[in-house]
């Protein structure tokens, strides 16, 4: 199924289909790599035991409030669980043709965000180290960013009347900063997140594919998922299985929105022009109308005068006749009207 | 639920079928048959030989009408037949697709027939089945066979003997006549075919002379549960066939010497291995496990060094060492590596090859006797027998050589040191390599201590773990876990593989106690 | 300016400009408009 | 009697509205006192609700008439709807202005609704345009109702120099209206993960603009249709006369937008490779929604305006119009997040559905204000003649 061919926009407007074609085009050409040497983490499925440890960490690194349940509590597991306004991160169970797997779920940090393409006050940034963060001093609270989200990760504070926020991991930011590694790969206690440069994690997990070749799916989950994300997984079974879905495509989003934006400045530049054409040739179509009538009327009048005085008189009087009974009808037509709307004319 | 369900599409040959194949029971009319007092021959002719045809009601297939008409005359007939005598009877003209029927509700639970070693021996040694001729002692010749081109006529050919599929393919090839050759070609049978011809009809010999023979109905062998009921032998003889080796000495074929003080003679192309025939026989259920296309050698026709393309040109060393093929030899040990009892040690770590375990089966340094000389087959073998018999036997480390406990210290703030069972676990691994003969074969003394101590020089006292795994994400060695992770991988890792559920993953506090605050 | 790395960053810059040039042109449009119709005789109603 | 009726009728839209308007009032204040959790069924899933789906994405096409009418007046000349505009841009102008009233309930911190024009543009978001484009439209809208208040008021002066811009405002009114009609189409071009392939088409904007027309169209013949019914003593003899020309020209104007919406709907299934879902429980609604309510009034539009039959357009219209809610309630709703567990779809709270009523009864409250009031359905007199060549008075001096 080919569903993101972004360029199929060009029908916006029949008119303009080469105009955008082109435009399109001109944005394709330009390739962007990302930030050099941005981190991100890789997720290796099969290591993970789902001991919450990481959970634990993003709690008391972040300042959440404490859970009902406590960490150490892995009956948790048991429901599938996402990420919420109090947890940036939590780590599901699953039931896969391998036996028993886990899988850390935390904001991907996409190369391009769709966070950050969607937000109309640019609350999102995509930073150097790799990380989207999140400025809650401009957020209007539209949630188009959980809208656009294809790993369904911002959360939002709704019961919060006055100051309400999209909560999300922020892949520790201040830590990475600082030169530390984020809460939950400290944690970790089999090195089932490796935090290090991206791109050097993904020489990593292709390592791992090659040494191990029974042991992984050759499939490195987020490599370009979604045009690529920071967090990168290694799973023992295809994605489905551990609830990461395979049908998201490698368009980012930015690619899937170019197109109905690119459009848009061509119906500024377009819609006049058409526009105003049509206002034209519409009203020359009454002016020539409007002549032609005038003119039939004078050629009336002109051949009448050639022609003999009875008739002369005859079309005079039907001509005179014609006017007055159009003065009549607007004379008649206003005094009505004056006559139904007593009061409004009164207060004028 | 049947095993026996005969697809008949025999009209097939002719162009497309008119109608849906006909989904037929053959034990159900095999039944039906014997009722009525009628034996085989009620559907299937003989020929000359006295040999039951599996066509049906022929010998050989005429027109598309007159085939079409044997089957539709000779199935009616019998159908009305029974329905005369009142009883439930097939249908019969003008019910076609009660017959001709697309989408059968049978299902099909027929289960392809396996001749492991137990069957065979057991056919081998049954007093029934005689020899073929009076000159052979063994009656192998009542099965296998060769093919004479000139006579067009089977023979026995001693010591030649293969697996049938060797030449019964699953489907028969198609004749190739050249425009002009009058000559009819003989091609080998498909094996189903072949098989039923040879099996059956022994099997319906030795059954009307009320001796012990094996199954003539479908479900008696196509089926799970007649099959889980055939008799399995305990100890299984070997093969009787002529010139089995004990021993074999696998080696590239012999290739002209590149070195300046070897000018004579030729000289084998890798060191050779001494292969364990006898052992080997014994592990695997059928010759054609590792002989899968012939009974040659591997190298002579097939697995050349430069490939060929009746061996789908895979070449002599892809043949020996391909990871994922049970054929080859690496393949095959790799599974019984994945065994619980060894993946603790061997599915944890990656797999290297190193020249170590090359030796383990090349023989370093090349036997005096192989070299500069082309060998006969008997000097091969002597060779072989000689260097397997120089195999040293493992001496399992002594128990004092063992560390009983060892303190991994430094752990997380939370939790108290962890102590570790070192000589518990040892044994415990020790036992579950005890009188098996390829771990014999392939480990040595500190084999058991590079499981876990796995970069290091084998010996007694290797360096600790945290001299190489120190901090985590080292740029510089981006695959090298922290010590805390190394850890917790090697053991949870092993564990898991060994399939020894405790202590859980998770139960963070059964290795290491949790500090009090 | 620095360099840009994200698609994302390069829509934003560019889109800017984008909306700061379609107020332009509209603007422009009416000037054109005004412009083109300036010297036809002036429509007499009635 | 007539009148007893109407005053009968009167005293039980007011009592009704007053019910509505009470309960709106109380469930606002829970809306700002408990926060969006307290009254909504939202969820971290499901970010946008009724909220969305009804009072925006439908309010916004419904309230396409504005622009659809005018154009058709003064663009492209078509002088015998002229009496039809000024109600289409009461309509539109209360719609929009009230669309964003809604918005005050839906987003997080309203007060901010100006930060994506004026503090932090982010102008990557489909969002951003839409806002933008409805800002400016509102204003537009604003300024092309002002004639009627300032013939209400008696602000002559005022009053020409607005009618000057006609042309310039209409044309702007069209521009803004595809861009933001469309974009809001396209906001959903950034999810294709969530909505339902049959649904999802990069001609997303293409799709949500053509159908605002005929939507637009639809609502000017339906409100027409209740205006006749509850407010014919307002209209004068123009208007009156006019009315059937305009029913038949928008029936017969609409039908052919929407033929040509559901050829182009086809061609979105066949270009995208979506036409198997059509076999599936979601296969079933979306033609329901393509046939029952697209093909099915086009073809009876078609029919009305053959046979002059305006009871059967005037039905018709009704029938669009719920299709078109139909349609932004699948693509914002039923067929959003399709791949969730049905436990975990949204469904609107009571309170939700309160708000989005309350916001209804508002628009028809303030309509009746205004309309009893100011000359919408029928020409201030002192003004007749001034508005029989409007656009002349546009660029063309």
């Amino acid at each position: 199924m080919q569903r993101r061919k972004f360029l199929g926009l060009l029908g916006a407007a029949g008119l303009m289909t080469t105009a955008v074609a082109g435009q399109a085009q001109a944005a394709g050409s330009k390739h962007f790599e990302g930030y050099p040497d941005s981190f991100g983490v890789l997720h290796d499925t099969t290591r993970c035991i789902g001991c919450r440890k990481c959970e634990a960490a993003c709690n008391t690194v972040n300042k959440l409030p404490k859970p009902d349940k406590p960490f150490d509590d892995l009956k948790v597991l048991e429901t599938e669980r996402r990420t919420t306004d109090t947890a940036y991160t939590v780590v599901n169970k699953y039931e896969t043709s391998k036996g028993l797997k886990f899988r850390k779920i935390q904001c991907n940090h996409c190369l391009e965000p769709a966070c950050a393409s969607a937000c109309f006050v640019k609350a999102f940034t995509k930073n150097p180290t790799g990380s989207v963060t999140y400025d809650e001093s401009v957020c209007v609270g539209c949630r188009y960013c959980m809208v656009a989200c294809s790993f369904n990760i911002p959360a939002y504070t709704y019961n919060d009347p006055i100051t309400p926020k999209i909560m999300k991991c922020t892949m520790c930011q201040p830590l990475i900063a600082e030169g530390k590694l984020p809460g939950c790969v400290e944690a970790c206690p089999k090195e089932a997140l490796t935090f290090g440069k991206r791109v050097d994690l993904i020489k990593v997990a292709r390592e791992r594919i090659r040494q191990y070749p029974d042991r992984y799916v050759d499939q490195i989950y987020g490599e370009r998922e979604m045009g690529g994300t920071a967090w990168i997984y290694l799973n023992g079974v295809p994605s489905p299985e551990v609830g990461m879905r395979d049908d998201l495509g490698v368009a980012s989003a930015p690619e899937l929105t170019g197109g109905a934006l690119a459009t848009v400045p061509m119906i500024v530049g377009l819609w006049p022009v058409l526009l105003t054409g049509i206002y034209a040739v519409s009203k020359r179509k009454d002016k020539i109308a409007k002549e032609e009538k005038r003119q039939a009327v004078t050629a009336a009048l002109t051949k009448a005068a050639a022609d003999a005085e009875v008739k002369l008189s005859a079309a005079l009087t039907k001509a005179e006749v014609e006017n007055k009974k159009q003065i009549e009808v607007a004379v008649k037509k206003a005094v009505e009207e004056s006559a139904k709307q007593p009061k409004t004319e009164g207060e004028a | 639920m049947r095993a026996d369900i005969v697809k008949i599409d025999a009209m097939k040959v002719y162009g497309k079928l008119e109608l849906a194949p006909v989904t037929f029971l053959h034990d159900k009319h095999t039944d039906a048959v014997a009722k009525a007092g009628k034996d085989c021959k009620a559907c299937h002719k003989e020929d000359e030989s006295k040999r039951l045809s599996l066509t049906f009601m022929r010998l050989k297939d005429g027109s598309r009408e007159e085939v079409k008409e044997i089957y539709h005359a000779n199935c009616f007939k019998c159908h009305k037949e029974v329905k005369a005598k009142g009883e439930k009877a097939g249908p019969v003209d003008g019910e076609c697709r009660l017959c001709h029927d697309a989408k059968p509700k049978t299902v099909s639970v027929w289960k392809p027939v396996v001749l492991d070693r137990s069957l065979h021996a057991r056919h081998a040694g049954s007093k029934e089945i005689k020899p073929a001729d009076v000159q052979y002692k063994d009656n192998c010749g009542r099965c296998h066979h060769e093919f004479d081109e000139k006579t067009k006529k089977t023979f026995y050919a001693e010591g030649k003997e293969g697996n049938c599929g060797y030449c019964h393919l699953t489907q028969a090839k198609t004749p190739v006549v050249k425009p002009g050759e009058t000559v009819e070609k003989t091609i080998p049978r498909a094996i189903d075919a072949a098989s039923h011809a040879a099996c059956v009809s022994c099997h319906l010999a030795l059954t009307l002379e009320k001796k012990d023979a094996g199954p003539v109905k479908c479900a008696g062998c196509h089926t799970a549960d007649s099959q889980a009921k055939i008799k399995v032998l305990k100890e299984i003889p070997r093969m009787k066939r002529k010139g089995l080796p004990d021993a074999a000495l696998l080696a590239a074929p012999y290739l002209a010497p590149m070195k300046e003080p070897i000018k004579e003679g030729k000289v084998l192309a890798v060191n050779p291995v001494a292969f364990n025939h006898k052992v080997h026989e014994t592990v695997s259920d059928t010759c054609i496990a590792c002989h899968h296309g012939a009974m040659e050698s591997c190298s002579k026709r097939c697995h050349t060094l430069s490939g060929a393309k009746e061996g789908q040109f895979v070449l002599l060393d892809q043949a020996m060492h391909q990871q994922k093929s049970m054929r080859s030899c690496v393949g095959c040990h790799a599974v019984k590596q994945a065994d619980p009892k060894c993946a603790g040690c061997h599915k944890v770590m990656p797999q290297r090859s190193s020249e170590a375990s090359c030796a383990k089966c090349h023989a370093k340094p090349m036997p005096e006797e192989a070299k500069g000389q082309e060998l006969t087959l008997e000097q091969k073998q002597a060779i072989a027998t000689k260097m397997i018999e120089a195999r040293e036997p493992m001496v399992p480390l002594t128990v004092e050589d063992i560390p009983e406990k060892v303190v991994v210290k430094g752990v997380a703030d939370q939790y108290e040191n962890a102590e570790f069972p070192h000589r518990k676990i040892v044994m415990k691994l020790t036992e579950g390599m005890k009188d098996n003969k390829l771990v014999a074969v392939f480990h040595d003394q500190y084999s058991i201590c590079v499981g876990c101590h796995h970069m290091s020089p084998a010996s007694k006292t290797p360096p600790r773990c945290a001299s190489c795994h120190g901090k985590p994400f080292n740029p510089e060695t981006p695959n090298r876990p922290g010590v805390k992770a190394a850890f917790h991988q090697q053991c949870m890792g092993c564990h898991q593989k060994m399939k020894n559920p405790k202590p859980a993953d998770t139960a963070c506090v059964e290795c290491h106690k949790e500090k009090k605050k | 300016m620095d360099a840009i790395y994200t698609l994302h960053d390069f829509m934003l810059n560019s889109k800017n400009w984008i909306y700061i040039l379609m107020g332009l042109g509209l603007i422009m449009y009416v000037c054109w408009w005004l412009f083109l119709t300036s010297r036809d005789e002036p429509k007499r109603i009635t | 009697m007539s009148q007893d009726t109407a005053a009968g009728k009167g005293n039980l839209f007011n009592i009704i509205s007053g019910i509505i308007i009470l309960a709106g009032l109380v469930v606002t204040f829970l809306r700002f006192t408990q926060g969006l959790g307290g009254v909504t069924n939202l969820d971290n899933n499901n970010p946008w609700g009724v909220w969305i789906g009804f009072d925006l994405l439908c309010g916004v096409a419904l309230a396409a008439g504005g622009y659809t009418t005018s154009a058709a007046c003064y663009i492209f000349g078509l002088k015998r709807f002229h009496s039809a505009v000024r109600p289409a841009i009461l309509t539109a102008f209360l719609g929009y202005a009230f669309v964003v009233f809604a918005l005050h309930y839906d987003v997080g911190r309203p007060w901010r609704l100006p930060y994506p024009i004026f503090v932090s543009p982010g102008t990557t978001s489909l969002l951003f345009e839409v806002g933008l484009c409805v800002f400016l439209y509102v204003s537009v809208l604003f300024i092309e109702f002002t004639p009627a208040a300032f013939e209400w008021l008696g602000f002559k002066k005022i009053r020409k120099v607005v009618v000057k811009l006609t042309l310039a405002l209409t044309i702007m009114g069209v521009i803004l209206s595809t861009m933001h009609q469309s974009s809001l189409g396209a906001l959903f071009t950034i999810a294709p993960s969530k909505l339902h392939p049959l649904w999802y088409s990069t001609y997303l904007p293409v799709y949500f603009f053509i159908s605002s027309i005929f939507a637009g169209m639809s609502m000017v013949i339906f409100e027409g249709t209740l205006s006749h019914h509850y407010m014919h003593g307002l209209m004068d003899k123009t208007h009156l006369d006019e009315a059937d020309g305009v029913v038949l020209g928008f029936a017969r104007g609409a039908s052919m937008v929407m033929m040509g919406y559901v050829f182009i709907k086809i061609i979105g299934l066949v270009s995208d490779g979506t036409w198997q879902y059509l076999s599936s429980g979601y296969g079933l609604l979306f033609l329901t929604e393509l046939l029952c309510f697209v093909a099915l009034p086009a073809m009876l539009y078609g029919i009305g305006s053959r046979e002059k039959n305006l009871k059967l357009i005037r039905w018709t219209s009704l029938l669009t119009v719920l299709g078109i809610v139909f349609n932004r309630f699948n693509i914002s709703m039923v067929a959003f997040n399709y791949q969730l567990p049905s436990s975990q779809r949204y469904f609107p709270s009571l309170m939700e559905i309160v708000i989005s009523i309350f916001v209804v009864t508002l628009i028809v409250t303030v309509f009746r204000f205004i309309t009893t009031r100011m000359p919408i359905f029928y020409e201030h007199p002192e003004y007749a003649e001034h508005e029989e060549e409007p656009a002349a008075h546009g660029h063309g001096h």
